[in-house]
């Protein structure tokens, strides 16, 4: 196409890693150029500071964690939507020394659980399964505390704090994924200004296709580029971090698993959002009566687009 | 000092004039209130959640004052283990240097590991608190007028004498400007603490509800936290100024403002 | 009605035990300046010497020396056995008026005569007495609730004296306690004075700049030269003349006023 | 101040002690390197790992330095103002506290909406660090010796004249004192800085280091980093020690040390 | 060698032109002291005034009020019109010495004397020449690089002489500057401060505690009473009067400081 690349900036809410590495391969093997995109990637870091410089207009995409806070937007009257899921289920788990073999046993343990998880999931684990707040302890993304308490379990990213810990720890921790005992949302979501939508679905459209290409390019085809950038914009990460990431996002079926056998990778369905949202209300995390149907749109997902991608 | 009411009344304007400012850039700007809220909004938050915010905000209130509290003891018996000898102001003075530097962010996880939470809060915002006390104390320990350290010696007084009775009132206005100083980072110490040590839940003070706030985009109700914060600080400086007034009125020229 | 009046640097002995005894000493300070060089003197117990000399040439770096507030740079200064075991045991027999008023200005004129004492461990319901007497004797009872900067110079002088007589120390070190005072309290005081050394028998070693007042109080006169400072000339009055008006009218006392400001003047020529 | 080498043999002595302290606990304690890394391997990784910490270090010294520098004139500044007159003063101060006691870390995200991240870092630094700059000097400023005012005022000194020859040499003392604490409220302000404005990936500070450490649990390096913080800290502190010594070693009582 | 003396409070100006007037001027301090009340006087152009009178009476405060450094609390003080001009045209034409030394800590001796030329826009270079002067008066030459605290009380107090001196002013305030020098030194001050007076044909206002010196050296004596602090008493001694050595031991100089010391013993008595 004749015409210039569109600029465009992607804010994600953490330092690169392998759980961005769909945007890092579409970027490094030029999928977005040939979706007419000049893509700049925004490293987060340890707060979530990118989320606020999407409504003011600093950048046009957001990598939204999960659908409580996409919520929480509708919720603040702030103008975004979310475009797209990247992950299925979100990669939240419960990590426990080995001697904890069900998940029922959480609930006699110190648990380690950041501010954000106590405001979030945690009520929900206490609604649906009985968990209580006496027995959690601040996690403050630092696991020493977790290995030291062998009566405990902490709360982390199925790909990552795992690898921390069978490596300083030297054993292999029990995982309990969230997503797996009914905790629903989707996760690293693609987020936008509605007023974008509204008037340049075309480029809305093009980032969404771009991205889930590069996800299964990244989980399925020749990721080499892509890390080599990701390790560009972190230097501390290595090579066996995100060979661990990757495996357990396939092993868990983070990114492609349920509905993307049929909708293709970054689906959304109303179903299981009204879902999510009714348990989230019942647990007393979010209130009733939200219209969280303004939360996310299926304009631009659920086409198929890439599916050929992956193996058969 | 003077007591006319101007004395009162024109900080309070100087801030309604601020208040004012804040407002309009809202109202011309048409800002959005989850980039800057108007005071308003900000207010009707505070008055609609006052239940919980009031809450929280005596728990860091409560802390803070704990953290003073050990600061003031903590910096003045440093100090005048100091002022004992300089050799043993050499040797130690790095290790409070250390103390102070240590981002305490950084360390706080590593702090919950023996510690219970409240303790690693207290510990944080102590250590934020404490240098500025040792420093300015240690200052006015060493900054004894030399004649009347003389007569002191002269009159056969004890070291302890000579402390309690030369070095500390020596050292007053220092420790009282120092005090000032530890106040505020006393408050905030207690709040970075919170968020460090992660502290959450119910029973949290002021920083759980700015990180709840802002994790659920609530910008209006994270400001009127940070209003409860500033208006803590500055109470805190006031009730320390008025200490500051009471006990050097008589004779500390800070205090007599050019009297004659 | 006899006064001898002698002139030497080396003189004896004349009465009383010898109390210390500097030999050769000098002091000199971080910045090179010579304050004191091969300054030989004695004091006896019980005496009233006076230390006249231009201004600068180290009469109150001598009367610190003497106190212990400052160690000698060179030569030595030797206690009468007796008294150094006295002074270990007491250690608030030493009174010293310091050449600037020097009071704590966070204490009130009570509180600030009160220090030594409470230093020496006495309450304030017990000193209480003593410390009106001595401000009474300085002409301060009016102020005892008064803080230092509300005072006049001369006022502020007076609680620094107060504060020295208040211990009713065996030793008094006073440097140019009555500068800032006008005659009538001077000679008032310097009265008073004589009456408070006879009254305790303690020794006092008494910086001036009044020829007339050195010799109206004291029992001996060391007449000090500048750079370097030493002893430059002794002049010695009968103790046992009698000090009262009749003596500043006399003749002798006349004399012995010319014979110390030619001593005095002598020692300011000196190379 | 002796120059004797026991002024710096002690410190060293004393810190040595300590590190000697802490090699036993972990050894007597078997303690793992994710709770307390031995001061070994702690020494180890700062070798291994130099290159990406002593860039980040600059980079963090460098944002301290600013600071510090900005701190330093706007403390000053505001100090300058406060002192033309009481009424001032009054009026200004409550917002110069409320500048105090803003945490930060909860309004940091705020900031980047508008600023960039390292003016946003370089803010959170300079907030933390300004006010025992202004709150010393102006204690300095009210303490003026009024014998030495009213020679001024008789010698038909003008406003600027008072203030350069009179007023800033009176708050010397205590400027500087303020300025030894700033040194290490800039070092912390900018860690602290550096995690709230979440400055990442390449060429960021020791915050990142030890966030990023802390994260993959790699304990050892975090030690690093807050090793290096520390040594960072005391150079600071050694450096305006210094400075204090030269500028008052003639005339004040603070750092002549009872000399006679 | 005519001296006339005469004691009267309301005695009107023989000489000069009347520069300032202080009529009924009371000054209450914050604490309720009352330090002056009623305080009638005159400083006629090209006068010496010494003010005499008992520790406490209001001198400091009398010559701070004259200098505009406090305000009265009641009454009124009056410039001469010309006089308000000039002084409004030239701000450095007050030399004032304070009771206490007042130098700053931080700045050389030659600094410290430097100041007030400085503030009048005199760089180093250009006031070199009369800073040394200034020093070589007072016998500082030697020390023009030490800091203040290195020097003994009398050189303070010279110090702050020499920096009162420096400007040549026109009307000079000095409370008790000699004080603290020994008399050799005084004397020649004395003298040499005379000289300053007659080149210069200023003003001088001079506390002073010593009767001798105030007969010596000034052209009008006001003798102050305490608590009120007012003129108890106005001493005039012939201006033309040559001051120097033969006065000194005259007998007309005798009874002037008989005559004054009688004065000040009323005022001292005085209820
Ligand atoms: N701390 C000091 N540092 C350096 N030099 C000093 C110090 N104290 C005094 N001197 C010097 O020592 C000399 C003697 O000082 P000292 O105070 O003993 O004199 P003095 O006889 O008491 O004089 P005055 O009558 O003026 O009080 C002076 O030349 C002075 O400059
Ligand atoms: N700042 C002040 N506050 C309160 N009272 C004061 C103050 N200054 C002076 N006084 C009082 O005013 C009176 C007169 O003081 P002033 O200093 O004028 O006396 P003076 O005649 O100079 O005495 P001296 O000869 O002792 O210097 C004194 O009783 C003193 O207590
Ligand atoms: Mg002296
Ligand atoms: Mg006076």
């Amino acid at each position: 196409p004749a015409r210039a690349a569109d600029k465009v900036t992607f804010g994600t809410n953490w330092v690169a890693q392998a759980e961005h590495g769909g945007f890092y391969q579409a970027l490094a093997d030029g999928t977005y150029a040939k979706y007419g995109l000049n893509v700049t990637i925004l490293p987060g870091g340890p707060q979530a500071n990118n989320r606020l410089l999407l409504p003011v207009g600093k950048i046009d995409f957001y990598m939204g964690g999960n659908m409580l806070q996409s919520i929480s937007s509708v919720v603040e009257d702030i103008p975004t939507q979310v475009v797209a899921a990247l992950f299925q289920k979100d990669p939240q788990v419960l990590i426990a020394h080995p001697d904890v073999t069900e998940f029922e046993q959480l609930k006699t343990r110190t648990l380690f659980i950041s501010k954000e998880g106590l405001a979030s999931y945690y009520q929900w684990l206490v609604d649906a399964y009985g968990f209580s707040e006496d027995q959690v302890k601040p996690y403050t993304f630092n696991a020493a505390p977790f290995l030291v308490d062998k009566n405990s379990a902490m709360q982390g990213y199925i790909t990552s704090e795992p690898y921390a810990i069978e490596q300083q720890g030297g054993f292999k921790p029990t995982l309990f994924l969230l997503a797996d005992y009914g905790f629903q949302t989707y996760a690293t979501t693609i987020e936008t200004r509605n007023e974008l939508v509204k008037q340049n679905p075309d480029l809305v459209q093009r980032f969404v296709d771009a991205s889930i290409i590069g996800w299964y390019n990244y989980l399925y085809g020749d990721n080499a580029k892509a890390n080599a950038l990701i390790k560009q914009d972190n230097p501390e990460i290595t090579d066996a971090m995100i060979a661990f990431s990757i495996a357990k996002m396939k092993e868990y079926g983070i990114v492609d698993s349920g509905d993307t056998a049929t909708l293709g990778i970054g689906a959304m369905t109303d179903a299981r959002m009204k879902g999510f949202y009714d348990t989230m209300v019942k647990a007393k995390v979010l209130e009733p009566g939200i219209d969280y149907a303004k939360s996310y749109t299926l304009q631009f997902v659920n086409k198929g687009v890439g599916k050929e991608l992956a193996p058969k | 000092m003077s007591t006319s009411p101007l004395r009162w009344l024109l900080p309070l304007g100087v801030l309604a004039a601020l208040v004012l400012a804040w407002a309009l850039v809202v109202k011309l700007n048409n800002l959005p209130p989850y980039v800057l809220p108007a005071p308003g909004v900000v207010l009707e938050t505070l008055v609609e959640d006052r239940a919980v915010l009031f809450a929280s905000m005596l728990v860091t209130l409560r802390t803070t004052v704990i953290a003073l509290a050990l600061a003031v003891a903590g910096g003045v018996a440093l100090a005048l283990l100091f002022a004992s000898a300089r050799i043993v102001e050499f040797s130690l003075f790095p290790i409070a240097v250390i103390l102070q530097v240590t981002p305490v962010i950084a360390v706080a996880p590593l702090m919950l590991i023996y510690l219970s939470t409240d303790a690693a809060v207290l510990l944080c915002a102590w250590i934020v608190a404490f240098f500025p006390v040792l420093s300015n104390t240690t200052l006015g320990l060493n900054s004894v007028d030399p004649n009347l350290r003389d007569l002191f010696r002269l009159s056969g007084a004890t070291r302890w004498q000579t402390l309690a009775q030369l070095k500390l009132p020596t050292a007053l206005p220092y420790f009282l400007g120092g005090l000032r100083i530890a106040g505020g980072l006393a408050l905030i110490g207690a709040v970075v603490g919170e968020i460090a040590a992660g502290s959450a839940g119910q029973g949290s003070g002021l920083a759980f509800r700015i990180v709840e706030s802002a994790y659920r985009l609530n910008i209006p109700r994270l400001f009127a936290a940070l209003l409860l914060i500033s208006l803590t600080g500055i109470l805190i400086y006031a009730v320390l100024s008025l200490l500051s007034w009471l006990v050097l009125r008589r004779w500390h020229e800070s205090e007599l403002g050019g009297r004659t | 009605m006899s006064a001898v009046a002698r002139e030497s640097v080396t003189r004896p002995a004349a009465d009383g035990a010898p109390l210390l005894r500097l030999s050769g000493v000098g002091k000199r300070f971080a910045n090179a300046v010579t304050a004191l060089d091969g300054l030989d003197m004695e004091v006896r117990a019980g005496e009233f010497v006076s230390l006249l000399g231009p201004s600068g040439c180290g009469k109150s770096t001598a009367l610190r020396l003497i106190a212990g507030l400052t160690e000698p740079s060179e030569g030595r200064l030797e206690w009468d056995e007796n008294e150094k075991d006295r002074r270990a045991s007491e250690p608030h027999s030493i009174g010293f008026v310091f050449q600037e008023p020097t009071l704590m200005p966070w204490a009130s004129v009570f509180g600030n005569v009160h220090l030594p004492l409470k230093l020496a461990g006495v309450g304030r319901r017990e000193a209480e007495p003593s410390i009106l007497e001595a401000l009474e004797l300085v002409g301060l009872s009016a102020f005892r609730d008064a803080y230092p900067r509300e005072l006049s110079g001369g006022m502020k002088m007076r609680v620094s004296i107060a504060r020295a007589l208040v211990t009713k120390p065996r030793l008094l070190l006073m440097d140019e306690p009555f500068a800032a005072l006008d005659e009538i309290t001077r000679f008032k005081l310097n009265n008073d004075l004589l009456e408070v050394w006879r009254r305790l028998r303690c020794t006092i070693v008494f910086v001036t700049h009044s020829v007339f007042e050195s010799v109206y109080l004291s029992s001996r006169i060391l007449v000090f030269r500048a750079r370097p400072g030493r002893v430059s000339a002794e002049l010695v009055i009968d103790p046992n003349q009698p000090r009262d008006e009749t003596f500043r009218t006399s003749p002798e006392y006349a004399g012995l006023c010319r014979e110390t400001s030619l001593a005095l003047a002598r020692a300011m020529d000196a190379p």
